[in-house]
């Protein structure tokens, strides 16, 4: 019932927004579908915290506190968000024709049905389908008419991804073939719990053949290096909200789907016995720091992806390319924490939050900034808090808050981090993320000075002496990009102190449903 | 009460002989130099007359210029009063009474320093940048041959490491003695604006240390300034004299007879020194004051080692 | 006989330069690999979703792919590849290196049943040449192609490994696949009025 | 502990008050307000936590982190800190108001000023009093960005941005290095409570305390501004206003000195010393000093040099730490104790000391609109009030007596006399190290801030600003004459001093306090007598000069005479032009010393028959920023150029990588 709501819903939309009238009315269809994914999302994971798991169709479908999680990330916090910001980016579809509208609503709304399914699948065959569905629906978000860059992106994006996502079946396939090997019979074997069951009798080097394909293949979409390479196109290419959208979940989903597959490696039950109320001394004190070598090889990916995007953001000179790359950064942090095991996955799980809210309020103002400024040139951003506040102060802010400025959340989950590094006792790996992510800190913190402070180019002295907002010359921005840019900065501002009480225990659960799938 | 009176000696002593030392040391130049020269008591004389002159004070300056004849002249004192002579002891002795004492003299320089910027002059100026420049490697190097000195007797005082000769034989220790003795005397030379550090009688204000920063002073200042100059000279003179005698191990009075004898025959030596050798270029005094620190360092391995 | 079929299509794909024999072959290959189930069909007993997956099968990828990927190169007005990255001649030699590592790959796998020997090294050999032909060539239209060869490829291996694979997968797996290809034979037909042209090679402005 | 929390929350709330305001000069009175009333009550609380009065409790606060709890106490130790921070931030906050007031009429950046500097006095008060890990970090870098911040204050500058850069990246560093030492403690601890690391320290393994010492010390040192991590300060220090380059340098970078005594008590106190990590100290305190002190006396800016200085400071301090080490590992309790208190007591004086001085720079660039010293003189004539408590500043950060400066060397030159560890070469070493080394650095203060002083405020004036300057307002000048006071009242009674410093130390578990040295004590005693009779003497001596000029008056009047021009040898009417600046004052230095200064002059003076006016201006580029880390970040982000072939823009290679990828892994997987 709840789980044919994810596809309703933006199914129904997608329906209204063919017969739409004008481009406003597409928008705003669009929007209300959001609503309600929102509001399903919230459901869901009210009831997977009263139920636990929820399973549908004999597993095809199933919801635990981990998809739960991520559900509420792609619901609430990402696609809700970027669809109020696509209504004001376009205008209010004043912006826009109606063929664009329509597309753009459709397809966002598809993309929307394709990353829950992927989400809520416990079938890999269906995860993969939505995975490759997703690719599909987002392709032509990128283009926009008459832009031939943009072509160019979207082109990189479909083939890379699609060849990718190809090698991810090949894993898949591989995975279940492994599956009826130990025993699982017909269609079991791609029912994710049952492999689950039986990891103990599948055949090691088949299962891990099997990862790396689904790896590497998932890996591309998630943008983990070196097969990043679409994405700082695509996303420096799309309009704002869809950058948004793919960096703040879609490359999630991917890592999700990835994610979904370690435990199948865990030598021991888990996080079950890691696990005693997320308390950080019990946490630390849990002994098993042995690392499957699916464990070791995605941990070698995270590294891969934080070297080279690091390197990347260093010299980078285009503001949407830099977030781009200080995704595939994040995507490599996350990556790495999961890749330490269940030690790890409460600083992973809370880092995807924390990313996911800075990520998209970066967008969103970098976009803006970029269309109200004609560039995307780093450079040409510089001094812009003078005429565009809110965007320019929203994108400085969420890039301190990127880089792990405390009292942002980013900078506790980046602690938690360390510290489950520390306790796995990876100081190798520990000593590359601290250099890796140091050097993003002197960069983006450079940009992040000179939008706020530095004169505007050709500008010989500041607009006014005071740098108060009384300089404005671009307009009142409307009241909804003050909410989805500093709404999600406020949010980590409070998370970074205040851990509720519910939160914790719900990463906790997540960590358990991920690690002893229950 | 009798106590304090004999502590006071050695002040007393040294405030009626260090214009007489000055005055062995211009008559030594002077016979070196085939004249006649000044008679002895000469700058008994000229602090008198100086006493007696008005001052002039340069609109330029401000009270600092004004106080820092006082404290130099305070420092200097307080210095000789310390200094154990012989076997009197000095009016105060404690653990680490050296480390105070230079950073006194330490004090006065930083009143002479400022006190000559004070005046606006380029040469004055001239005279306090060399002075703290030189300041860097004189600074160590006493504190380095005091502490040789003191270490090596394995006392904490300047009194104990004095009085320690008379129990312990110069062959076991003597040689770090020795060299603390060499260190001073270099030091004498170039904390005193000696040749071949500095010439006192140098009529080139270019070329001059200490006397180019005192030349706008007048009349009791100045007068305040030469004696605290001769005091300072005294003070390096009984300072090498006590070793020379804990070294020989002389005691009772006739180690205070020697006392008085070594230290004019050291002042003869500066004499002789000052007119047997030339002034050294600026940039080649650092070498020689740095050879006061390697003696004292040498001083300070060997007692290690020893 | 099926399999073969797929085989030589595949080298004759590596030699040839008309897009439009091309897609030609990509349509027999189709075909051969529609027919595929019911090949195993005959072998195991018929079933419903055996047929049903057929027909989907043979409909998909021997007609409406080549359907839309010709309309595609109708609009465009090229018809051959003229100076791929990597040279026909060698191009084939490597399909051939290809298609032995699969078979010599195919022993190595140990729980592939003999019968299904040949149906592996098929599947493997496609899936790399679809990759080669992605990687070594440089218009748009090839690199569908190349995408389709992929996909058939996993079909054949998904026949090879796994048993019963749930309906709702096969046919989200198509859907996928047909989507695919409709969206990049859009997207090439947006390239080439775009660019006016389809060299995919070209397209590097996007840097660093 | 009420007082405390009412102190920190006047403090906030302060802050946030003054964005009520409109006025300019209304939120920096309601700010300053603030700060004084907010630090009276924390003042309180600290005095009765010096006293004991909340020794061994530790209060929460109901916040719950995402990690870690908001633990913190009162301890001897902690309240010992915030005294110091309580009255440098007060000071500062009441000297701030008419110094910002020369900025004019900007009430926006006033209110984010007050808001910053509040939070900022918030942060380092808790940074002292946290006992827990993650609370301690969160203060930590809630003290690092709100500081940084405030030295952005004049951001439409770009030397000003780059200095605010370099710093929280410096900053950033240190701060990583501290989670992974914490992340070490916890691990080996089981949590992020100092009490429960404390309780667990006497497990660690050697290789576990050596990785958290040196963490410390980097982490640390990158605040303190240890050699080579010091290089943020003498870029933030002239580019922040000057209350908060007191602010910063008198109190924030001896936060990082309380986080390096706390790592010693998280590894147990003496259990956790090694005698490597306190030889590592001294040297590195060495080095500090020596450099720093070398690298102030030929700067011309005057907060430049006082931010080398306060380098130079940290080094000292970093050599009483040292000692402690050194005193801990060898078992010997004086020597632990005499470090320490050295530690302790310079790190208040330098508190005291350096903002004076920071206050006092800033006087006078209020006054002469420059930091330029080449362009400063004579100024004491027209700024009485500050000049005094600046020459008063000078004599006490040259280590001279009787200010308290020499009080806190003395104890660390005492320790020479302390026996009984390493054999007698390893104590002549030690000797050798402590004295020859804090001499050279004492002569070198004394060349530094005689320069400083004699180029600012004694001669002439250098340019026309300087030659028409006025005395600050009382605001501002009262901090300093205050801080002054309490420079020369340490000075001169050091044993109340050492006495409340022994009450800090005595339950701290860092050392033992039993009865320090009598003749550490007799020697205080008998310098603080002999420090009264200097000034005695000096009196006399006046006394003398005034009576016998007054005799002579009687003769002859105009003997005595003030107002003539200098002499100058003979040179009618010299002028200011011709004075010694403060870079001929540094020349001959730099010559000596040419390959650590490597000077960089513009302009040449040619041997012309007929020269020409010339201009030539010398610089001195910094040893590690100028010369290490400039030329590392070019030959970096050239390296990362390189890095861009991989994204040349060609899909088919994209579409290798990700195969490459996959056969590279499938292979590793099948290798290994």
């Amino acid at each position: 019932m709840l789980f044919g709501g994810f596809l309703a819903v933006p199914v129904f939309g997608v329906l209204l927004i063919l017969v739409s009238k004008s481009s406003r009315q597409a928008l705003m269809i669009m929007l209300a579908a959001a609503l309600g994914g929102a509001l399903l999302s919230g459901i869901l994971a009210a009831q997977v915290a009263q139920a636990g798991v929820i399973e549908v169709a004999g597993g095809l479908f199933r919801a635990d506190h981990f998809s739960a999680w991520h559900m509420i990330i792609l619901a609430i916090i990402v696609f809700l968000p970027s669809s109020v910001y696509a209504y004001t980016y376009f205008g209010g579809g004043k912006g826009i024709d109606l063929g664009y509208a329509k597309r753009f609503g459709m397809l966002w709304l598809g993309a929307f049905a394709a990353m829950s399914t992927a989400l809520l699948s416990g079938n890999i065959g269906i995860m993969w389908v939505a995975i490759e569905a997703s690719t599909l629906f987002t392709a032509f978000l990128i283009f926009r008419q008459g832009n031939a860059a943009s072509l160019e992106a979207m082109w990189k994006y479909i083939i890379m991804c699609s060849v990718g996502v190809a090698f991810a079946f090949i894993g898949t396939l591989l995975m279940a073939a492994a599956g009826q090997q130990a025993g699982l019979e017909g269609g079991d074997s791609l029912l994710l719990q049952k492999i689950y069951l039986v990891r103990g009798a599948l055949k090691p080097s088949l299962a891990l053949t099997a990862f790396i394909f689904i790896l590497v293949g998932y890996g591309t979409k998630a943008g983990l290096a070196p097969m990043h390479n679409w994405l700082p196109d695509a996303h420096s290419q799309a309009p704002g909200p869809v950058s948004a959208m793919f960096s703040g979940f879609l490359l999630n989903a991917a890592l999700y789907c990835i994610l979904r597959f370690l435990p199948l490696f865990s030598p021991s039950d888990g996080g079950a016995s890691v696990l005693q109320g997320g308390e950080a001394g019990s946490m630390l004190a849990g002994a098993a720091l042995a690392s499957s070598k699916a464990q070791i090889i995605l941990m070698g990916f995270a590294l891969l992806s934080l070297v080279i995007s690091s390197a990347f953001i260093f010299f980078q000179k285009d503001a949407k390319r830099m977030l781009a790359y200080c995704s595939v950064e994040h995507m490599g942090i996350i990556a790495f924490a999961y890749a330490l095991g269940p030690i790890g996955t409460i600083a992973g799980l809370f880092h995807t939050l924390n990313h996911s809210f800075a990520k998209t309020a970066g967008f969103f103002s970098a976009g803006s900034l970029g269309k109200k400024l004609h560039t995307n040139e780093l450079a040409g951003f510089s001094g812009a808090s003078k005429r565009y506040p809110l965007y320019a102060i929203g994108f400085a802010v969420s890039l301190l808050a990127l880089i792990g400025v405390a009292p942002f959340s980013v900078f506790m989950s980046e602690f938690m981090l360390v510290s489950s590094t520390v306790a796995a006792q990876r100081f190798l790996p520990l000593a590359i993320f601290l250099a890796a992510t140091s050097i993003v800190f002197l960069v983006m913190l450079k940009h992040a000075i000179a939008i706020l402070w530095k004169n505007a180019p050709g500008e010989e002295k500041a607009v006014t002496p005071d740098g108060a907002p009384g300089g404005m010359s671009g307009g009142v921005p409307p009241i909804s990009e003050y909410l989805v840019i500093g709404l999600p900065l406020a949010f980590l501002l409070v998370l970074g102190l205040w851990m509720p009480h519910g939160l914790s225990d719900f990463l906790t659960k997540a960590l358990d449903s991920l690690w002893s799938m229950k | 009460m009798n106590d304090i009176l004999a502590k006071l000696l050695p002040l007393v002593v040294a405030l009626v002989f260090a214009p007489l030392a000055m005055g062995i040391i211009q008559k030594v130049k002077a016979f070196f130099a085939g004249r006649k020269g000044f008679p002895v008591f000469q700058m008994y004389r000229d602090l008198y007359k100086l006493m007696h002159k008005g001052v002039v004070y340069s609109r330029s300056t401000t009270w600092v210029f004004r106080l820092a004849p006082l404290l130099v002249l305070g420092v200097s004192l307080i210095a000789v009063a310390w200094l154990p002579f012989g076997g009197l002891r000095g009016l105060f002795s404690f653990q680490g009474g050296f480390i105070f004492v230079a950073y006194l003299f330490g004090l006065a320089r930083f009143a002479t320093l400022l006190a000559s910027l004070d005046t606006a002059s380029a040469f004055e100026g001239m005279g306090a940048n060399r002075e703290a420049l030189f300041a860097i490697l004189a600074e160590p190097a006493t504190l380095l041959a005091f502490a040789a000195l003191i270490l090596t007797s394995g006392n904490s005082s300047l009194w104990g490491a004095i009085s320690w000769g008379q129990e312990s034989s110069f062959a076991e220790f003597g040689v770090v003695p020795l060299l603390a003795l060499v260190s001073f005397f270099i030091l004498a030379l170039s904390e005193n604006s000696r040749i071949p550090v500095d010439d006192p009688t140098t009529h080139l204000e270019l070329t001059m240390i200490h006397e180019v920063m005192i030349l706008d002073n007048s009349g009791p200042d100045l007068a305040y300034i030469e004696y605290a100059s001769a005091l300072k000279v005294w003070f390096y003179l009984v300072l090498m004299a006590n070793i020379v005698t804990a070294i020989f191990s002389i005691s009772g009075w006739a180690q205070i007879l020697a006392m008085f004898g070594f230290a004019f025959l050291l002042a003869s030596i500066i004499g002789v020194v000052e007119s047997s050798i030339t002034r050294l270029r600026m940039k080649k005094v650092p070498d020689f004051i740095g050879s006061a620190v390697a003696f004292a360092l040498l001083a300070l391995v060997l007692e290690g080692i020893l | 006989m099926l399999l073969i079929v797929v085989l030589i299509t595949d080298l004759t794909m590596a030699a040839n330069s008309r897009l439009g024999t091309c897609i030609n072959i990509t349509a027999i290959q189709g075909f051969a690999l529609g027919f595929l189930p019911l090949a195993i069909g005959l072998e195991k007993g018929m079933s419903f979703e055996l047929v049903a997956i057929a027909v989907i099968g043979i409909a998909l990828r021997g007609i409406l792919f080549p359907y839309i990927l010709h309309r595609s190169l109708l609009n465009s007005g090229t018809s051959r590849e003229l100076k791929p990255i990597v040279g026909y001649f060698l191009s084939v030699a490597i399909v051939l290196v290809l298609i032995f590592a699969s078979l010599w790959i195919s022993i190595r796998i140990d729980f592939i049943a003999p019968q299904l020997l040949l149906l592996s090294t098929v599947a493997l050999s496609t899936i790399f040449v679809g990759t080669f032909f992605i990687v070594g060539r440089r218009l748009a239209i090839m690199q569908i192609l190349g995408y389709i060869l992929l996909e058939n490829g996993i079909y054949c291996m998904g026949l090879a490994f796994v048993q019963d694979i749930p309906m709702i997968v096969e046919l989200g797996v198509l859907f996928d696949a047909i989507v695919a290809v409709f969206v990049m034979s859009v997207a090439t037909n947006k390239i080439h009025e775009e660019f006016e042209h389809f060299d995919i090679q070209k397209l590097d402005s996007l840097k660093g | 502990m009420m007082l405390f929390g009412i102190g920190i929350g006047v403090l906030v709330g302060g802050g946030l008050l003054t964005l009520v305001l409109k006025k300019s000069a209304g939120i920096n009175k309601l700010g300053m307000a603030s700060v004084v009333a907010g630090n009276a009550f924390v003042l309180a609380a600290a005095v009765e936590g010096i006293a004991g009065r909340y020794a061994g409790e530790v209060y929460q606060f109901f916040l719950p982190l995402p990690v870690g709890a908001v633990l913190f106490s009162l301890s001897p130790l902690s309240s010992f800190f915030l005294l110091v921070i309580a009255v440098v931030t007060g000071l500062a906050a009441v000297y701030a108001p008419k110094y910002l007031a020369h900025y004019g009429e900007m009430p926006w950046r006033f209110q984010a000023h007050w808001l910053l500097y509040n939070l900022l006095a918030a942060s380092m008060m808790l940074v002292v009093t946290a006992q827990n890990a993650v609370f301690f970090m969160l203060a930590w870098e809630g003290m690092s960005l709100s500081s940084f911040f405030l030295v952005l204050f004049q951001n439409d500058r770009t030397e000003v941005r780059r200095a605010g850069w370099i710093y929280l990246v410096f900053t950033h560093v240190g701060a990583a290095c501290l989670l992974v030492m914490f992340a070490l403690l916890a691990q080996a601890s089981g949590s992020f409570d100092f009490d429960a690391m404390r309780a667990a320290a006497a497990g660690f393994s050697p290789g576990l305390k050596a990785a958290i010492f040196v963490l410390a010390l980097v982490g640390f040192g990158m605040k303190a501004g240890f050699f080579p991590m010091y290089v943020w300060l003498p870029e933030a220090h002239p580019a922040a206003p000057s209350h908060v380059s007191a602010v910063m340098s008198g109190v924030m970078i001896k936060t990082a000195i309380y986080g390096i005594v706390l790592t010693l008590g998280l590894l147990g106190g003496g259990q956790g010393t090694e005698l490597w990590m306190g030889w590592t100290l001294v040297v590195l305190g060495l080095v500090s000093g020596i450099f720093g002190i070398a690298f102030a006396a030929v700067q011309q800016n005057a907060k430049r040099l006082l931010a080398y200085s306060s380098f130079e400071n940290i080094g000292i301090i970093a050599i009483g730490l040292g000692v402690w080490f050194i005193g801990m590992a060898s078992s010997n309790e004086v020597l632990a104790a005499l470090g320490l208190m050295a530690a302790l007591l310079h790190t208040v004086n330098h508190a005291l000391l350096k903002s004076l001085l920071f206050m006092g720079a800033g006087a006078l660039q209020l006054a002469t609109e420059t930091l330029d010293l080449d362009r400063m003189g004579g100024l004491l004539k027209k700024m009485p009030r500050s000049g005094l408590a600046i020459i008063a500043g000078a004599v006490a950060i040259s280590g001279l007596p009787p200010f308290n400066g020499f009080v806190g060397e003395f104890l660390l030159y005492s320790s020479v006399f302390v026996q009984g560890f390493g054999s007698s070469l390893v104590r002549a070493v030690y000797v050798i190290a402590i004295l020859g080394g804090l001499s050279i650095i004492g002569a070198l203060a004394v060349f530094t801030f005689t320069k400083l002083v004699g180029t600012s405020l004694l001669g002439e004036p250098r340019s026309n600003h300087t030659a028409h300057a006025h005395e600050v307002p009382a605001s501002m000048y009262v901090p300093m004459l205050v801080l002054a006071g309490l420079c020369l009242f340490i000075g001169l009674f050091p044993l109340p001093v050492m006495s409340a410093l022994k009450l800090v130390l005595a339950d701290s578990g860092l050392v033992v306090v039993g009865q320090l040295p009598s003749g550490i004590v007799s020697s205080l005693a008998a310098m603080q007598w002999v420090a009264f009779a200097l000034i005695g003497l000096i009196g006399v001596l006046a006394l003398v000069r005034s009576r016998v000029l007054s005799l002579h008056k009687v003769e002859n009047t105009s003997r005595h005479k003030v107002g003539s021009t200098t002499w100058d040898c003979g040179y009618h009417n010299p002028t200011p032009r011709m004075q010694y600046t403060a870079s001929s004052f540094a020349q001959p230095l730099a010559s000596f010393a040419q390959p650590l200064y490597s000077p960089h002059s513009d302009g040449s003076i040619g041997p012309d028959l007929f020269p020409a006016p010339v201009a030539r201006k010398i610089s001195f580029p910094d040893l590690i920023l100028d010369r290490a880390i400039k030329p590392m970040y070019s030959w970096i982000s050239r390296a990362f150029e390189t890095f861009s072939i991989i994204q040349h823009g060609n899909t088919h290679w994209y579409v290798l990588y990700i195969v490459i990828a996959l056969l590279a892994v499938l292979f590793w997987s099948f290798v290994i």
